[in-house]
């Protein structure tokens, strides 16, 4: 059951991958990189029972507390009316 | 079978975002690749059963390197429209290909000798490491074997590397703190110059205590679990850190001014090196802990505490001396 | 017996949700009906993940750091959300309308 | 498959490393060098952490009922590593801060271009 529940975020993780490199707004981009980090969490978290090893959630407690913080300078960067700039940085991006 | 699957997977990831991060022209895209890149990292850190080492990851990589780099973009981005991108280079880098084809194809030839990932009998496994595996908890009582060999069996490398730590840190005042050229008001990595957003402060109001907190129990119980002073400085760095982004960068240096901070990163260095020449004063050894308790694991014990404490100041206010430089020197 | 298999439902359930906001990353017209599919992932995912981990821990350390991070999440990640929207309509990014043109290949 | 699977580790490796050397020489933005040194690193660290782990092993914290431990020495040297490389990494960086505002460009090539018109 953990196993399936791994593959599931493996493959999540894939797809928010795909969506952070394909853009294409850079909102996108902060967006996808917010969903992996929470399923780098719970990858860690199943980890930490799927090998039986108390000490890994931890690791997950400190993703879970940081994430945030990138998330919140990386919109701090954008919210100062910015944002225009990377809307036609992303086509060259392509 | 399945470490193998996310080991496998999580490797192709990776490849895929470094190719990206190579392609990308537009440099904010890049350091938030950088950012995933980093939590791909941590996972597979995890995966091949090194906890310290993923934690130091997670701590760094999540919070502290994207944020500074992300503030040094908020200094270099270019004064009109594509503000991060990258300009194309005149000409095609072919002789740069070569090179790296050709040196990739060596190391890869080098790879047939390397015994296979995980092999129990390769050289690397049957030297030091049984050692430290066997003697750690009798000699140092302390469970965590990577936390009795940082700080005590190889206590005068960690040493050099909290002194090179404190160094970058001066380097970076001496480089950007003073003497700014004079720069219009522009828009920095400051607080108050974001609308003011309740959610966001209220959150930050709650998490920030709590990730100080854990920060606390990283130092102290680093001894029996993952985690240790290099992880906690950074975590209580990042906990900060994220209070100057929320409420402004003048209310978080009003709580931590910069002078306190240039004596706690020198105060940190001073504490690890001092518990080192005090065994020296007993008759011993430079950093032999041993002499510092009424038993070799009570002093041992003991000195790993002392240097781990040593440690985690000097890293978070190093830290926090890097944030405040980089998004103060907007403000210049 | 009934918990282990609570546990699994939670996990298969959190799973197949994660799977699902995923693909609804990609197959969304515009940010923020993305937004939407990247909540579902961030959230509910998380949420029954962590509860089907926490059936099997029990009454224990694990449990208790579980609930650390469950609680965690259930307050920065809808504000993640909440601070993004935020930012993208105040930029000026605009939703995509039924009225608009289809855009083409997403 | 064995062969396949006991060195896919290192190959990765390797490759992030080139990626990373081939980012640095061939890319003139001063911020994207640092990336690609910093990818370099990386590979570094995983090359550390992939020759210490040991097949069935587990992290290395004495525990009851356990074995087999992954070669803690690796995780030592990388652990460090990491710290030190965010602070010299934000030395770069505040580098590339003062050539902006002495150049006003973070192009290689323009500052070369800067250089020899004087």
């Amino acid at each position: 059951m953990f196993i399936a529940a791994l593959l599931a975020i493996l493959v999540t993780m894939g797809l928010a991958l795909a969506r952070a490199l394909a853009g294409p707004t850079t909102y996108d981009r902060i967006a996808a990189v917010n969903i992996f980090g929470t399923k780098t969490v719970l990858l860690i978290a199943v980890l930490a029972f799927f090998s039986g090893r108390g000490d890994l959630l931890d690791i997950a407690l400190v993703y879970a507390l940081i994430n945030f913080i990138s998330v919140v300078a990386a919109l701090k960067l954008v919210t100062r009316g910015d944002f225009h700039s990377s809307d036609s940085d992303e086509s060259e991006a392509n | 079978m399945i470490d193998i699957v996310i080991d496998v997977t999580l490797l192709a990831f990776l490849a895929i975002t470094a190719v990206a991060t190579l392609h990308l022209t537009n440099l904010f895209a890049i350091v938030m690749l950088f950012g995933v890149f980093s939590l791909l990292s941590a996972g597979l850190f995890v995966v091949m059963d090194a906890p310290d080492v993923a934690f130091t990851e997670a701590a760094v990589g999540a919070g502290i390197s994207t944020v500074l780099m992300l503030a040094t973009l908020a200094l270099v981005k270019r004064p009109q429209k594509p503000y991060y991108a990258e300009a194309p280079r005149a000409h095609r880098p072919w002789l740069p290909l070569v090179v790296v084809v050709i040196t990739g194809s060596a190391l890869v030839y080098g790879t047939w000798d390397i015994p296979g990932f995980g092999a129990p009998e390769a050289p690397a496994q049957t030297h030091v490491a049984r050692y430290y595996i066997d003697n750690a908890l009798q000699e140092t009582g302390v469970p965590n074997i990577v936390t009795a060999v940082l700080a005590s069996y190889r206590g005068f490398d960690t040493l050099g590397e909290v002194v090179v730590v404190y160094t970058a840190g001066v380097a970076v005042l001496l480089l950007i703190v003073g003497g700014a050229q004079k720069r219009r008001p522009g828009p920095g990595m400051r607080g108050d110059q974001m609308r003011p957003n309740l959610i966001l402060h209220v959150i930050a109001k709650f998490v920030i205590p709590l990730i100080i907190l854990f920060a606390l129990y990283v130092q102290f119980h680093g001894d029996f679990g993952p985690g240790g002073g290099f992880q906690a400085g950074v975590i209580f760095s990042a906990a900060l850190i994220l209070y100057a982004l929320v409420f402004g960068l003048d209310v978080a240096e009003k709580i931590i001014p910069s002078r306190w901070l240039h004596k706690l990163a020198a105060l940190g260095v001073v504490i690890y090196a001092g518990v080192g020449v005090v065994p020296l004063l007993l008759g011993g050894n430079y950093l032999d802990y041993t002499l510092l308790g009424s038993t070799q694991v009570a002093g041992q014990h003991l000195g790993i505490l002392l240097v781990e404490l040593g440690v985690g100041i000097t890293v978070a206010s190093v830290m926090l001396i890097l944030f405040f430089a980089f998004a103060g020197r907007a403000r210049k | 017996m009934i918990i282990d298999i609570l546990s699994w439902i939670c996990l298969l359930a959190g799973g197949a949700l994660g799977i699902v906001g995923g693909i609804g990353i990609h197959r969304f017209p515009d940010f923020y009906s993305r937004l939407h599919a990247a909540g579902i992932t961030d959230t509910l995912c998380a949420m029954l993940i962590l509860l089907g981990l926490g059936l099997q821990a029990g009454w224990s350390l694990a449990a208790f750091k579980l609930a650390l991070i469950f609680m965690f999440l259930f307050f920065t990640s809808p504000t993640a959300s909440h601070a993004l929207a935020n930012a993208a309509q105040h930029s000026g990014l605009q939703p995509r309308l039924d009225s608009d043109e289809p855009e083409v290949g997403s | 498959m064995d062969f396949f699977i006991g060195h896919y580790n290192y190959w990765i490796v390797i490759f992030l490393m080139m990626v990373g050397l081939y980012t640095v020489i061939s890319r003139g933005n001063l911020i994207k060098k640092i990336i690609g040194l910093n990818i370099f690193q990386v590979s570094v660290f995983f090359l550390y952490i992939s020759l210490g782990t040991v097949e069935g092993g587990a992290a290395p914290i004495i525990a009851e009922g356990v074995e087999v431990y992954s070669n803690p020495l690796p995780h030592v040297l990388i652990l460090t590593a990491i710290v030190v490389g965010v602070a010299t990494t934000a030395l770069a960086l505040a580098l590339v801060v003062r050539i902006k505002e002495s150049y006003g460009t973070i192009e290689e090539d323009e500052i070369h271009n800067l250089d020899h018109s004087l």
